[in-house]
C-alpha cells in the first residue's frame, strides 16, 4: 500500500500568535491546519505556565511542498527573531492529496 | 489595620508553593475562569454605582486621570532609557506597562478600603478600565513613532477587545443598564463570591509570580530597583493627582494604587504584538514578580497613609 | 416589565464579543462545569416541587407533551422538505432540533417568570426532560424509515445518557430523594447561584452563537425564515396546548417556550450519530444563531402575552 | 437518620453514570478545581477553630494518631504479605494507602455530624493531614529497607508538597493567621458552597470510581475482601484510640472514618514515585472503587454506632 | 542505531466520534491507541470551539502495515463521506515492535 | 528545498512523570522540548481519565542522533520495566540545526 506524500510542517510557538498565524495561514492560501495546545522549553526559556503569556501551542499543516516552502519562508521572515518558535517538517503519506495542495 | 487582608494571604501561600515547587498545578482553564468572575464583578459594581450618581465633574476627571497615565509611561520611559540605559524597545515596552494598571492590585486595594471601612467614588472602576489605555499607546509611539510600521487599527483592538477591558467594559454596561435592583439575582455569585474568587486569583498570581522570579538573576539589580521604586512614586503621585482633583480619602487611595500599579494582562498581550523585540520576561518579572506584591503587602497601607496625610 | 433581564444581558454582551471578534476565549471546561451546574440546578428544583405536589393527572399531561413534541417535529419535517426542498436527511435533521427543546431557554423562560412572579408547576421540568426524546426519534425515522440500519440500542443510549437527560434526571432524581430540607446544604451553590451561572452560561451561548452566524449566508434566507417563523407559530401551539391541558399562566408560557425553543444539547450530538449525512451546520445555525436568541430577546415575552391572552 | 445524606447521592449518581457509560466527561481542570476548593475549605476551618481553643494534650494526641497510622500500615501489610500472598512492593504499597487517610471521606463524615448536629474536636483536621504522612514512609520502607535506593529527599518532597497536603496545611495557616473574623468576607466560597462543593466532588468519585471496578476482576476475591475488611477493622481500631486519648463521641467518629480509609490522593502519588513496581492498579481499585463507596454508604454510620456504644 | 520500523497513523477528526473509534479500533484488534485534543480548519469549515459539538481530537495509532491497511480502509468507507476527517501516514522506528503488530 | 535532519522522539507515558522527566532531559543536555496532554490505552490498561494518577502526557524532543539515542537508553534503563510508555523515532527536517545539538 503506497499513497501519495505531502509536507507535514509542525510549529511550536507562542500561544499568543495564534490568532495572528491563522490570518497568515489564510492569506498564503491554506485552508487546512490544525492546533494543540503545548508547553515547553527552548531557547527562549521555559514557556509553561497557567497563564497566557507563556503558553505554547502546536500548529500542523499538511501542503504540498510549495506552500509548505512559502509557509516556512514566511515565518521566517515574520516571527524567527522576536518569538519563540521552532519548526519542522516531514513527508507523509496522504490519501486524498487532492485536499492538501 | 497591623495584619495583612486574609486574600494577600493566599498571594503569600501561592509564593510558598511556587518557591517549594509544590505541585499545585492550576489548569489555565481555571485561571481564565477566576479572572473572568474577577473582571465581570468589579465591572458590574462600577456600573451599578456609575448608575446611581454620576458625577458631574466625570468628563474633566477623566481628562486629568488620562493625563496622568501618558505621564506616568513618559517618566518611566525615561527614567529607564537614559538613567537605565535599556534599549529603546524594552524601555518603553516597561513603560507601557507601568503606565497602565493591575486590576488584581485595584481588587485587592479595593477589599482594603472595605476592611478598614472607608468608601470610594464610583467612577475610580471607570478610571480603571480608562488607564488600561493610553500608556500602551504611548509605549507603542515611543518604541516606533507614529511611521507606517504600526498597524494601529489591530493595535487597538488588541487593548479593547482583550479579555481585561472588554469583561470590565461589559461588566460596567450590564451594572449600568441593569441597576443594584436588577442584579439582585446575580449578587450571590457577583457580589457575595468576589472576595473568595479574589483570594483564588491571587494564589494563582503568586504561583505565576514565582514563575517570573528568576527573571530577576538575569535581568538585574537595575530592573528590580526600578520595580521597587516606581510604585512608591507613582503611588505618590497619584494621591496627589487624586486629591488635586477632589477624590474622596478612599478615592485618592485608590488612585494612588493605579498608578503604582503595573499592568499584566493588557499591557503584556498588547506589547508582544507592537513591540515585538521588546522582551517580555523583563516587563513581566518587573511588574509581577516584584511591584504586584510590593503593592499588595506594602505599597496599599502606604498610599493609605499618604492619602490620609494629604487629606489632614 | 419593558427592560431585559440582566441575565439576558450576558447574552448580549457574548455575542457582541463574538462579533467584535474580543479575545473572550471561554475554555471547554468551563463550557462544561457551567452547563453541568445548570442542568444539575434545574433537575434538582424540579425533583424537590415533584416530590412535594404530584399531579393526579401526571400521566395525561405527559402523553399530550409527548404528542405535541411528535407532532412539531413532523410538521417542521414537512415544512421543511415540501416547502423547503431541503434534502430528506437534512429536513429529519432539523424538525428533530426543532421538535426537541433547549434547556437554555427553559432557564431563561424560569428566570422571566421569577422576575414577573408568577409560579409554574412542578411537572413543567419534568416536561422538559420528556421532550428532549420523541422529536430525536421521530427524526431518525423520518430519515431513514425503520430499516434495518438504525442502531436503536446505540441512539438511545446516546439520547437517554447524553449529559443533558442524564444530568437532568439525575437532579430530578436526587431533588425528589432529598426533598427541600435535605438539599438545604445544597442550596448555595444549586440555588442561590442559578442565575449567576445562568448568565455565564449565556455568556458563553452568545459567543457560540456568533460562531455559527456564517452559516446564515451559506444556507440561505430559507433556512433564516424558517428559523424565525417556526419558534412564533410552535410557541403559540404550546400555548394552546398547555391552556388545554390545564396548566396555569406560569405552565402555559413554560410549555410555549418548551415549544418554540429548539435543542443544541440532546439532538445535535444524537443527529450527528444517526443521521451522520446531515449536515450539522445547518441545525446549529438554525438553532442557536437564531432561534435561540429570538425566543429570549422577542419569544418568550410574547409568549407571556399570548398565555395571559388565553387564561383572560 | 435512616436516609443518606445528599452528597452521596451525588456519589451514587456518578457511579451510575460510569456504570451505564453516561457521556459525563468532567474535564480534570474542573476535578483540580473543585478538589482544591474542597481541601482549602477543610483546612481553613481546622485552622479557624485551632486558633480558637487549642487543646493543651495536642502533642499527646498527635503522637498516639500517628502511631495509629504507622501501625495500621504495618497490619494491613502483614495481612496482604502473608495471608494475601502478595508480592513485597505490591503489599506494601496497599498498606501505605489504608494506613493513610481520605480528604473526602474524611469530608462526608463531617457531613453527617453536621446533619446530625454532633460537634466534634478541632484538631480532627490535624489529624486528617498528620496521617497523611506516615503510613507511607512505611511503606516505602517496608518495600524497600533503609537501603540506599530510596531518594528520601525526593520522597519527602512529594509528600509535604503534593497538592493534598500542602493545601491542607496552606488552608490551615490562612484560617489560623486569619481567624473567624478575618475569614468573614470568605466564607460565602469557602464555607456556605462547602457542601456543594463536595456533591460535585463525589459526583466526579463516582465517575472515578467505576473507571477502577474492572480492576477487580483481575485482582480477584482476595483484594476485593480485603478492601471490605479494612475499613471495618480499622474504623473500629480507630474508634477505640478515639476514645482512649479522649475525643468526643464526634471526634471518635472520625477518627474511626480516618482509620477505616484509604488514601487516594496523597498515597498514590508517592508510591508511583517510590515503589514503581507496585501495580497502581491494585491501590487504586481496593481503595477507591470498594472501601469509598464502603466507608461512604455503611461504614461512617457503622463507625458512628461503634463510637456511641463507646461512650455509653 | 537502527530500529525496526512501524506505521504511524495519525487522524483529525470530530471530537465526537471519539466513542465510536474506540470501539472500533478494538474491534479492528488494535489496542494501543492515544487520543489528544485538537482545533483545526479544512473543507468542512472551523472547527475550534467551545463547545464539544465544533471540537476536533488528534488519534495516533503505532501498528503494522497490515493492520494500518485495515484501519485506514475502515475509516474510509464508515467515515469519509460524512465526517470532518483527515490522515496520515509514517513510518516510524520502535523500540519494541513486539508490541505494536 | 532540502534542509538538514534531526532526530524527532515522541513518548507517551504517564503524566505523574512529567516533572522527572524533565529534570532527566535537563541532566541529559537536552534544552528543547514539548509536552501535551494526551489519553489512550496500551499494554497497560486504558489511561484516560478525569484524574492525574490516569493521564498521560505526549513529549516531544527534536535532537541529533547520539543525543537521541542517550535519551532513548535512559528511558529503556529507567522507566520501561515499570511505567506505562511508548516511543518512536523520526527523521525530520530542521531549519536552524544549530538550534538541535
Ligand atoms: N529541541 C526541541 N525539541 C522539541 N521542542 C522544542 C525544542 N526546542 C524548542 N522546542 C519547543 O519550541 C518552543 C519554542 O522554542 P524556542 O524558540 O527555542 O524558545 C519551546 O517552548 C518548546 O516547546
Ligand atoms: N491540510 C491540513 N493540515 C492539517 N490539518 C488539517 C488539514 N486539513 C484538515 N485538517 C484538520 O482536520 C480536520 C478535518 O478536516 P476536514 O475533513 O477537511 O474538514 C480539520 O478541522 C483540521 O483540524
Ligand atoms: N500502539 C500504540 N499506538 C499509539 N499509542 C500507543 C500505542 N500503545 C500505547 N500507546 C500509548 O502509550 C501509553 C502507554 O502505553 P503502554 O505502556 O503500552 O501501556 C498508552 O496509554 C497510549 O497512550
Ligand atoms: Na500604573
Ligand atoms: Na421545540
Ligand atoms: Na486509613
Amino acid at each position: 500500500m503506497e499513497h501519495p506524500t505531502r509536507k507535514l510542517v509542525t510549529i511550536i510557538t507562542e500561544a499568543a500568535l495564534e490568532r495572528d498565524l491563522t490570518r497568515d495561514l489564510e492569506l498564503l492560501g491554506i485552508d487546512g491546519y490544525t492546533f494543540s495546545d503545548a508547553r515547553g522549553r527552548g531557547t527562549r526559556g521555559r514557556r509553561a505556565s497557567t497563564w497566557e503569556h507563556n503558553q505554547n501551542v502546536r500548529l500542523e499543516v499538511l501542503c504540498d511542498a510549495a506552500l509548505a516552502a512559502r509557509l516556512i519562508e514566511h515565518l521566517r521572515q515574520r516571527y524567527y527573531d522576536d518569538y519563540a518558535m521552532v519548526l519542522w517538517l516531514q513527508d507523509v503519506e496522504v490519501l486524498r492529496p487532492e485536499k492538501f495542495r | 489595620m497591623s495584619t495583612l487582608d486574609p486574600v494577600v494571604l493566599f498571594f503569600v501561600l501561592g509564593v510558598a508553593a511556587g518557591l517549594a515547587r509544590a505541585d499545585l498545578r492550576l489548569p489555565p482553564a481555571i485561571y481564565d475562569f477566576v479572572s473572568m468572575l474577577l473582571l465581570l464583578s468589579i465591572g458590574m459594581k462600577g456600573g451599578v454605582e456609575l448608575a446611581r450618581h454620576s458625577s458631574s465633574r466625570l468628563a474633566a476627571e477623566l481628562a486629568a486621570v488620562i493625563a496622568m497615565g501618558m505621564a506616568l509611561a513618559l517618566l518611566a520611559f525615561i527614567v529607564l532609557r537614559y538613567l537605565g540605559r535599556f534599549d529603546r524597545a524594552n524601555a518603553a515596552a516597561i513603560a507601557a506597562h507601568y503606565g497602565s494598571v493591575s486590576v488584581g492590585t485595584f481588587a485587592v486595594g479595593v477589599a482594603y478600603l472595605g476592611r478598614a471601612g472607608i468608601s470610594y467614588e464610583p467612577q475610580m472602576i471607570l478610571f480603571l478600565v480608562v488607564l488600561e489605555v493610553p500608556a500602551i499607546l504611548i509605549g507603542v509611539v515611543l518604541a516606533r513613532g507614529f511611521g507606517p510600521g504600526t498597524e494601529w487599527g489591530r493595535l487597538l483592538h488588541e487593548v479593547f477587545l482583550g479579555r481585561g477591558v472588554f469583561l470590565l467594559l461589559g461588566g460596567l454596561a450590564i451594572g449600568w443598564a441593569a441597576g443594584q435592583d436588577g442584579l439582585e439575582g446575580l449578587s450571590p455569585l457577583f457580589v457575595d463570591l468576589f472576595k473568595g474568587v479574589l483570594a483564588l486569583f491571587l494564589l494563582e498570581m503568586g504561583l505565576i509570580a514565582t514563575e517570573h522570579m528568576g527573571g530577576f538573576r538575569r535581568h538585574g539589580a537595575l530592573l528590580a530597583t526600578f520595580a521597587l521604586v516606581a510604585p512608591v512614586v507613582f503611588g505618590a503621585i497619584g494621591a496627589v493627582v487624586g486629591f488635586a482633583i477632589g477624590l474622596s480619602i478612599g478615592g485618592t487611595v485608590l488612585l494612588a494604587t493605579l498608578a503604582a500599579s503595573a499592568s499584566y494582562i493588557a499591557a503584556p498581550a498588547a506589547m508582544r504584538t507592537a513591540i515585538p523585540q521588546a522582551n517580555p520576561a523583563l516587563s513581566l518579572t518587573a511588574a509581577l514578580a516584584i511591584s504586584f506584591p510590593f503593592n499588595i503587602l506594602v505599597g496599599i497601607p502606604l498610599y493609605s497613609r499618604i492619602a490620609h496625610w494629604l487629606h489632614a
